[in-house]
């Protein structure tokens, strides 16, 4: 590998390249500027953008990169193409918007003077994420999927201001190594079986029917079972709403957005690249027939949405609401990846986009309230649509987009949903995901309910909240509801992006 | 009336008058309610100017060159995704005979209803924003002729709904709008289901020649446009259009409401402060009989012949239940919401019979109903506006102290129970003749008519109750009508009136439509028969 | 004066009341001599009907008068064709006949109320109530078709029941307007099913037009069978209407209303609707329908006449003989008598409204006193009313030289007939039963209230004549129930220009294999000409049934004077007497027992237990349906609470529950969390 | 004598994994519940090396074996100083006792 080839590889790099380079520039500057921290942040958006700007301008690049010696050309560490790119720009964006919390949110500013710790951790995170969205093989999926939980765990318990965040903290890390336990035990067979830790081998070995059905049933199951717990699918779920619960609450919208993306994207190309025999002409993906994933992620799915909607029915504590609802919502975008054609990828990226506008915009506002209130419990949310009217609005927009009713963004996300339901002919699991959005409904709507039609002591005291964060909540929920009814440019973006480099 | 967005403007007018009422200061209240007024008031303006250029001839549902107003273009479109075509999806608008009545009554209903705002105190600004958001939504209902923008104005006004219900409400409003909310989402998700089922089995032949997906109402209607293979269509054989027609039929049965789905009706509008109930009741409850006749009929014909057996026979039981239920009511409300559902009965009795008359004898009981109901619970605002009751047994001999108001009431009630020469009447006259001239549904039809019997029932029964016999002394007091009482209930007695003694004004609109409907049920279910499809 | 006038001088008589009662009803607060107006427009519209009569009459005596105009049109619809529902109007002979019956009672009602009524608190509102009442029974009248007739019908029990009620603050008022109004509608959902059965099968409301086709042989549904059910459909329409058994209910409890409405209504005009019904639907009757018309009203006329026999209430003794008489029309119409019945429609309207009014009067003289026990001896305070009353009670009773006389004898004549002809003998019998009784109760009437002495001496002091313009409508009425306004020969209806000219029975249009055979009957280039079977018969009966009718009447007279004038029989001790005979007929020959006991010795006895029977078991069967209706609807809405609500509560509980089971998982302890993990994985793994 | 073949390596990592999951779920010390994920990771390390040694992988395994086992040290810190974390907050590190965040 000569310098000009590295050169020419640096393109497929240079996101990555960039954040690094960033989270070094951060430590560098926590170590110079002992006592002011302002400018952190801003270096954290300078990197964040100049990532930004680099996947963009590589959007179409393609193509796979960092071999291994021994193997052929197709088989890279890394495959760029536009669906990675495309997960990039989501977690870049997504962020931007954590930074941008992070610098309101009261808990973070409590601990400023360690600001150059925080955003170092967060640019371990986007690094770890970055990764996780381009590896095409099971070394670098598995060292990515590390270095985004290294970073977590400390994040989670970052403010020490309670118990709660170390008791998070502690819970994500044992839970967290348990679950990358069980993955790498699942690589270490798939690598005994294919001889190689490339998905392309992988693919090419199951060409041929010849491994053991049980064995990598097993290594497959507990290969989910990792990247389950990153995308908090159900039975994987557990440390989700404590953790959520604990952690502070940037951090949470942060995993609750950007991490669950990164470990969808990492199934989606583990099953895309690892598993799929070929693609007809309607865009379905033939699977293999060892392992059947459909089924798998249907009943995974399944479970996963009901879990979510019907323990998020009794939670009075909104944060940990929001936890099992994004719990539920894994679950629905679990469904997109169960159809396994080209549709479904195309409605779990719509999905997503919207999902992390909406989520983070409710993260958003009920970091706001709690700041104020300090107390993320329902109750005290009563006569909140008075005290502080464009709060509520927004909120009330990011529920009902949540719940999916038009015309918001979220019903447009769960009409693709749907759409690649059906046209998959999965209808009866359409019924069901249906059905659990009518139950979710409710308690949405029963935090709408709290905040105007129960009336508190406290309703006169109005609340004022600073300019930025009206235009950062008004911009979100302006979004979504534009998403609601013009998607237009949305969907053109995600049909241009379901390629794979294999 | 050339390119002029009529509908759009009837559509979008109250969203205007929502960022006007939102831009008011809040303390500005009268010119809040002004606001609404002169919006709403606009409306109705669009409405009769849209009435006086319709052209009666026409016919519509299913032959997209004979609607009329059409504003067509495309909203979404996403060119070459290449296994799944083009996605497109049309900002679509046109109306025929069966929605013009339902504009005419949107519009008066929304009008009549900011009147007997009035006396909201309780945060105005937040209301009539509401309200007009919700005017908007069951404008776009009525008039959206594309799958999608139609479900979009139709899970739209349940949001402001609920709010409405929950925030300007009775006692008990949590529970009867989160009932509503919750009960309306069950229903609406179903139509979810069909609609994205509908949107992969019919294809469109763009003006290139190309086929696309589509969400177009009338597309969906010709079964040439189905493809082969879509899970609703019906050259699939194993086609899932029973299935999808049943949920569908739940989703618009929901909110008409029928039997057994109706339990939120009553809880509702007890708890719904007066204006809302009124567009509840007349309004609300027309889109489920509107988005069958013209979703479900037309685009399952076949399906709609077998079963309108079943369809007539759940119109007998919310026919004879609801006026069972109302004669046990002892709250004036809640009677009336249940004597609506036993009302809402003859409109399914009458679309079942896929008769002429009785469609026609439907639709019009759709107004009618409209215009009706909303006066009665007018009615039942203006006596609880004065005396904070609504118990039947609390009054007495009101009819001496308030002789005007009883007038009104006497119309009223007289038009419920359907006394000749109001307009109830030649609505449920029409749906009984055509019903009877179906052998399979005569019986159902001649037990219905025991539901004249009983509404006369209940209803004398509260009249008596509540104006006859002597006075309350508790009531010496009362006030007779107010002018702004006068501006609310004199229209609508005239449109009773009216209507009733020359239901040909209304009849006229929709007579080409529904003709037009009954034969394409007709013709399409032999045409279906001849290529083999039926069996 | 051509056609086209009369039409529309028609339509202008048929509008001129709802004018007035929009005018009174909208301005009638403002200025409170409005009710002027409306007497000036009832007395306009009397005066045009004259002309219109008259010139009909004259003019067009054997030519109908139609007119119609398209209300609803539907278009070309499918499968049918064309589909127009048009309404009009026709005058024909009976129309304008009615057309002047109703104006004038409605007139000399009208005139009657401003002084009857004075210093009622709502007395305009009472005089648009007649204006409206007198709209409604006009469109019974002109319509020319089955649906215009309902929604007058219909209209009319509106008009009814503001009436019935108008004195709302009495709970017995409004009770008894509901109970009007609810009873009709029992008879007219049967009437509307009857319109359903044509409509669906004519496609026209048009009463010509449907007999044109069902004279074509179309009949509803290829079944004969329908046929009479939709004549008895359609009856039952009348039934309601006119206070038949067993839905007269109704009518004697309606005498809650002012005294010049229950003339005007519930003796003159709007029950005698239902038998101008039947007489409208005649021609498309069944032998059977026909037989169940005949039925019904005899029974009718026979319970009504017996409880009239021992009511004190002045008014519901009227009440019940007017159940009686129409119950008399609507036998005879069964029986085939049309002419006779449609005469005495007109009789009985102008003697039994110079009745009501005449009773009216005398309560008005007695300060609301309606107790014949508490009056007496009045003649000699009020002769003219006497005067006028006795005319009507002798009409009443079938005696010779008054008009009720000629039309009561016509229809017995007609029921013998019948019965020679098909073996029906109860019908006859049942027709002179009740006129021996209507004699009676009618004199008792008469005897307690003008003979004697009085038995209230205070309210008999104050008692004076009633003013003119109460007086001149009884006289006015009281000579229009002598005979020779119809036939100069007063043992000889049809000899009479009313039943020789104006109204002959029309030609059945009847499959030959439903009708009767004597019905059976042919037109002519002059008219029509009966069956020669009938004909025979019709002689035949005449004399005998003039004969025993007048013997009949006399003795109920006699005995009517023998109890109450001369007290050569006690009724008390009368009554006494009968009691064990009473009880024997409870065995087997029921029935005829009660026959047997009326012709012999009980009637007083009998009477008593019809009038319990009246008032427990018949209306105690309408007021216990309701009282189970209103318990069925409880139990509906406690379904309605618990059961399909609760459904719906329980799946949100079940939600719940799931909710909760789904919490106890989440231990908080990381140790569990992993456990579950590794179990999970088994499972999935052993399950895949 | 038996040759000791690819089987008993598996064996062997199929113990020190369960023996590592029945660690981490029975100890109540937070620190011998990391030992037990480091038991976990090193029964994927011999597979590994396992693999490519029998299977004629090439170095991959190895290679592999090396990345895990700096990751676990870096994890073992990282967790260590949470534990520490932990100990500060609550004086003791015994994870059953640690359940404030649940229903």
């Amino acid at each position: 590998m000569d310098l000009n080839s590295l050169y020419t590889s640096f393109n497929y790099i240079a996101p990555e390249i960039t954040i690094a380079v960033a989270l070094i520039m951060i430590v560098i500057f926590d170590l110079i500027f002992d006592k002011n921290k302002k400018i952190i942040p801003y270096i954290a958006y300078l990197g964040i953008f100049s990532a930004l700007f680099f996947v963009a301008a590589n959007f179409n690049l393609t193509g796979t990169n960092y071999k291994v010696s021994s193997l052929n050309e197709s088989m890279g560490m890394i495959s760029t193409d536009t669906f990675g790119s495309f997960f990039k720009i989501l977690i870049l964006v997504s962020s931007a918007l954590i930074i941008f919390f992070s610098k309101t949110s009261e808990e973070i500013k409590k601990t400023f003077e360690r600001a150059g710790e925080y955003y170092a951790l967060i640019f371990g995170m986007i690094l770890g994420m970055m990764f996780m969205v381009t590896a095409s093989d099971l070394i670098l999926i598995y060292l990515s999927v590390e270095l985004l939980s290294l970073s977590s765990y400390v994040l989670a318990g970052f403010t020490k201001l309670r118990d709660r965040n170390a008791e998070a903290s502690l819970k994500y890390l044992i839970y967290g190594a348990v679950a990358s336990g069980l993955m790498l035990f699942g690589i270490s067979l798939v690598y005994g079986m294919v001889g190689s830790t490339n998905l392309a081998a992988l693919n090419n070995y199951l060409q041929l029917p010849l491994a053991n059905v049980l064995t990598f049933t097993a290594a497959a199951v507990l290969i989910f079972a990792g990247i389950g717990y990153k995308i908090s699918a159900a039975p994987f779920h557990f440390w989700t709403p404590d953790v959520y619960e604990g952690a502070p609450i940037s951090i949470t919208a942060y995993l609750s957005v950007a991490s669950k993306a990164a470990g969808f994207a990492l199934l989606i190309r583990l099953i895309r690249i690892g598993f799929v025999r070929f693609i007809d002409g309607d865009g379905n993906w033939h699977i293999s027939g060892i392992f059947d994933w459909q089924s798998f992620i249907i009943i995974i799915s399944i479970l996963t949405m009901t879990l979510g909607n019907f323990s998020a029915l009794w939670q009075n504590n909104l944060k940990r609401m929001l936890a099992y609802s994004s719990i539920a919502h894994a679950g629905y975008i679990l469904l997109g990846v169960a159809v396994l054609s080209n549709h479904g990828l195309m409605a779990v990226m719509v999905y997503f986009f919207i999902y992390m506008i909406m989520n983070i915009g409710a993260f958003f506002v009920v970091m706001l309230i709690a700041d104020k209130t300090g107390s993320e419990d329902i109750d005290d949310y009563n006569g909140m649509g008075y005290r502080t009217p464009l709060l509520g609005v927004a909120l009330t927009v990011f529920l009902i987009s949540l719940t999916g009713l038009p015309p918001t963004g979220g019903f447009i996300a769960k009409l693709y949903l749907f759409i690649a339901l059906v046209d998959a002919n999965l209808i009866f699991v359409a019924v069901i995901a249906l059905l659990n959005s009518v139950v979710s409904l409710y308690y949405y709507v029963r935090v709408l309910k709290h905040m105007y039609l129960t009336r508190s002591d406290k309703d006169d005291l109005l609340f004022e909240i600073s300019l930025s964060n009206k235009f950062f909540v008004t911009g979100l929920a302006a979004l979504i509801l534009l998403l609601g009814i013009y998607f237009t440019p949305l969907l053109d973006l995600v049909k241009n992006v379901s390629f794979f480099t294999l | 009336m050339e390119g002029f967005p009529i509908l759009s403007l009837l559509t979008f007018l109250p969203i205007i008058g929502m960022v006007v009422v939102l831009a008011l200061p809040k303390k500005l209240e009268l010119g809040i309610r002004y606001t609404a007024l002169v919006f709403t008031g606009l409306q109705v303006v669009f409405a009769a100017v849209l009435l006086a250029n319709y052209n009666y001839a026409a016919a519509g549902i299913y032959e997209e060159s004979s609607f009329q107003f059409i504003e067509k273009f495309r909203w979404i479109e996403i060119p070459g995704v290449s296994w799944l075509g083009t996605v497109k999806i049309d900002y679509f608008m046109g109306v025929d005979g069966l929605s013009v009545p339902m504009i005419l009554l949107t519009a008066i209903i929304s009008f009549i209803a900011v009147l007997s705002s009035w006396n909201i105190s309780k945060s105005v600004k937040g209301y009539f924003a509401l309200f007009l958001l919700l005017d908007t939504g069951m404008m776009g209902v009525f008039v959206s002729l594309d799958f999608f923008l139609f479900y979009v104005f139709w899970e739209l006004m349940l949001l402001p709904m609920y709010f409405l219900i929950g925030i300007w409400g009775g006692p008990r409003k949590e529970y009867a709008a989160i009932k509503f909310f919750i009960y309306t989402l069950f229903g609406s998700v179903f139509m979810l289901l069909v609609m994205i089922g509908l949107y992969f089995s019919a294809m469109e032949v763009m003006p290139d020649g190309s086929k696309v997906f589509t969400f177009n109402i009338i597309a969906m209607m010709d079964p040439s446009n189905f493809t082969v293979e879509g899970i609703l269509s019906p050259f699939n054989p194993n086609n899932y259009r029973f299935v999808a027609y049943l949920a569908l039929f739940v989703g618009f049965a929901i909110k008409i409401p029928m039997f057994p789905f109706h339990t939120w009706l009553p809880d509702a509008h007890v708890e719904a402060p007066t204006a809302i109930s009124v567009i509840l009741a007349g309004v609300l409850l027309k889109m489920g009989t509107y988005g069958i006749l013209r979703i479900s009929y037309p685009i399952f014909p076949e399906i709609t012949r077998d079963l309108m057996y079943y369809i007539a026979l759940f119109g007998m039981i919310n026919i004879i239940y609801g006026a069972l239920c109302a004669m046990a009511q002892r709250d004036f409300k809640k009677l009336i919401a249940y004597s609506s559902i036993s009302h809402m009965g003859y409109v399914l009795l009458g679309m079942a019979s896929l008769t002429s008359t009785g469609i026609n004898g439907a639709v019009l009981q759709m107004f009618n109903h409209g215009t009706i109901t909303a006066m009665l619970f007018l009615l039942v605002g203006v006596l609880y506006d004065r005396t904070h009751t609504r118990g039947l047994n609390d009054f007495g001999g009101l009819a001496t102290q308030l002789p005007v108001y009883t007038g009104f009431v006497t119309v009223a009630f007289f038009a419920a129970i359907g006394l000749p020469s109001l307009s109830g009447w030649v609505s449920e006259a029409l749906v009984f003749i055509g019903a009877f001239s179906v052998e399979s549904i005569r019986t159902l039809t001649m037990i219905s008519t025991l539901g004249i019997l009983l509404g006369a029932g209940y209803m004398l029964w509260t009249l008596q109750r509540i104006f006859l016999g002597k006075l309350n002394e508790k009531w010496a007091g009362l006030k007779d009508l107010e002018f702004r009482e006068y501006a609310m209930l004199v229209p609508l007695t005239v449109i009773i009136i009216l209507l009733g003694i020359y239901p040909s004004a209304m009849l006229d609109i929709m007579n080409t439509s529904v003709n037009t409907l009954v034969d394409f049920l007709a013709v399409n279910v032999s045409n279906s028969a001849s290529i083999g499809l039926l069996n | 004066m051509s056609e086209i006038l009369l039409i529309n001088l028609s339509i202008l008589i048929l509008f001129l009341p709802l004018a007035g009662f929009g005018v009174v009803i909208l301005f009638g607060k403002r200025f409170s001599k409005l009710y002027l107006f409306e007497q000036g427009i009832i007395t306009l519209a009397f005066i045009l009907s004259v002309i219109v009569a008259v010139v009909k009459l004259s003019s067009y005596v054997n030519q109908d008068i139609l007119f119609a105009f398209t209300w609803i049109d539907f278009g070309n619809v499918p499968m049918l064709g064309e589909l127009k529902i048009d309404l009009g109007i026709k005058l024909d002979n009976l129309t304008v006949i009615m057309l002047f019956v109703v104006n004038l009672i409605s007139m000399l009602v009208h005139h009657y109320s401003v002084e009857y009524m004075k210093g009622d608190a709502k007395y305009n509102r009472y005089f648009a109530y007649l204006g409206i009442f007198t709209f409604s029974m006009l469109g019974i009248v002109l319509t020319d078709n089955i649906l215009m007739m309902y929604i007058f019908w219909e209209l009319v029990g509106l008009s009814s029941y503001l009436l019935i009620g108008f004195w709302f603050e009495k709970d017995s008022a409004s009770d008894a307007g509901k109970k009007a109004f609810i009873v009709n509608r029992v008879g007219d959902i049967g009437m509307f099913i009857g319109i359903l059965i044509l409509f669906a099968t004519y496609q026209t409301f048009s009463f010509d037009a449907i007999y044109e086709k069902i004279s074509m042989g179309i009949i509803p549904f290829d079944s004969g069978a329908w046929l009479t059910a939709a004549g008895i459909l359609l009856f039952m329409g009348a039934v309601g209407k006119s206070a038949q058994f067993p839905l007269h209910v109704w009518l004697p409890d309606a005498m809650e209303g002012p005294t010049p409405v229950s003339a005007l209504i519930h003796a003159a005009t709007m029950v005698a609707a239902g038998v101008y019904l039947v007489a409208r639907i005649f021609v498309m009757l069944t032998a059977d329908a026909m037989l169940v018309i005949a039925v019904v009203g005899a029974f009718t006329s026979f319970i009504a006449a017996s409880i009239a026999l021992t009511q004190n209430d002045i008014k519901k003794v009227l009440a019940y003989s007017t159940v009686s008489q129409l119950g008399y029309m609507i036998m005879s119409l069964g029986v085939g008598a049309y002419a006779f019945a449609f005469f005495h429609l007109v009789t009985h309207a102008f003697f039994k409204a110079c009745l009501f009014l005449g009773s009216g009067s005398v309560i008005h003289a007695m300060h609301h006193e309606q107790d014949i026990q508490k009056m007496g001896g009045l003649r000699r305070k009020m002769p003219l009313t006497y005067l006028s009353f006795l005319i009507s009670t002798l009409a009443i009773s079938g005696i010779p030289l008054t008009s009720g006389f000629l039309s009561k004898d016509g229809i017995l004549a007609g029921t013998l007939a019948f019965g020679s002809l098909t073996g029906h003998w109860l019908i006859p019998i049942f027709g002179f039963t009740v006129a021996m009784m209507t004699a009676f109760y009618m004199f008792r009437l008469v005897i307690l209230t003008f003979h004697g002495e009085p038995t209230d001496k205070h309210k008999f002091d104050h008692a004076h004549e009633s003013p003119r313009l109460m007086v001149y409508p009884l006289v006015l009425l009281a000579v229009l129930s002598i005979f020779i306004w119809y036939t100069p020969n007063p043992l000889a209806p049809n000899q009479g220009w009313f039943l020789s000219s104006w109204v002959k029975t029309p030609q059945t249009v009847v499959p030959q294999d439903l009708r009767f055979e004597f019905m059976q009957s042919t037109e002519t280039g002059t008219g029509i000409v009966h069956s020669e079977m009938y004909e025979h018969a019709m002689h035949w009966a005449h004399y005998p049934a003039m004969i025993l009718s007048v013997i009949l009447a006399g003795l109920g007279i006699l005995l009517a004077f023998m109890m109450y004038q001369w007290k050569k029989i006690s009724p008390d001790k009368f009554a006494e007497k009968v009691k064990p005979l009473y009880n024997l007929s409870l065995n087997k020959w029921y029935i005829d027992e009660i026959y047997q006991s009326t012709f012999i010795n009980g009637t007083l006895i009998l009477s008593n237990f019809l009038a319990w029977f009246d008032n427990t078991i018949i209306d105690g069967i309408v007021n216990g349906s309701a009282t189970v209706t209103r318990l069925f609807s409880r139990i509906s809405g406690w379904f309605d609470n618990y059961v399909v609500d609760g459904f719906v509560n329980f799946t949100a509980f079940f939600s719940g529950f799931i909710g909760l089971s789904f919490r106890r998982i989440q231990t908080g302890k990381v140790q569990t969390y992993i456990v579950f993990v590794i179990f999970s994985v088994l499972i999935l793994i052993i399950l895949l | 004598m038996i040759e000791v073949g690819l089987t008993h390596f598996l064996v062997i990592s199929a113990a020190l994994f369960s023996f590592g999951i029945y660690g981490v779920v029975t100890r109540k010390n937070a620190v011998m519940v990391l030992m037990g994920v480091e038991l976990i990771l090193n029964a994927a390390n011999i597979n590994f090396v396992a693999f490519a040694r029998y299977g004629n992988f090439g170095l991959n395994g190895q290679i592999m074996a090396l990345f895990i086992i700096i990751l676990a040290a870096a994890e073992a810190a990282i967790a260590l100083a949470i534990v520490l974390n932990i100990y500060k907050t609550f004086a003791h590190v015994n994870i059953d006792e640690i359940d404030n965040l649940k229903e």
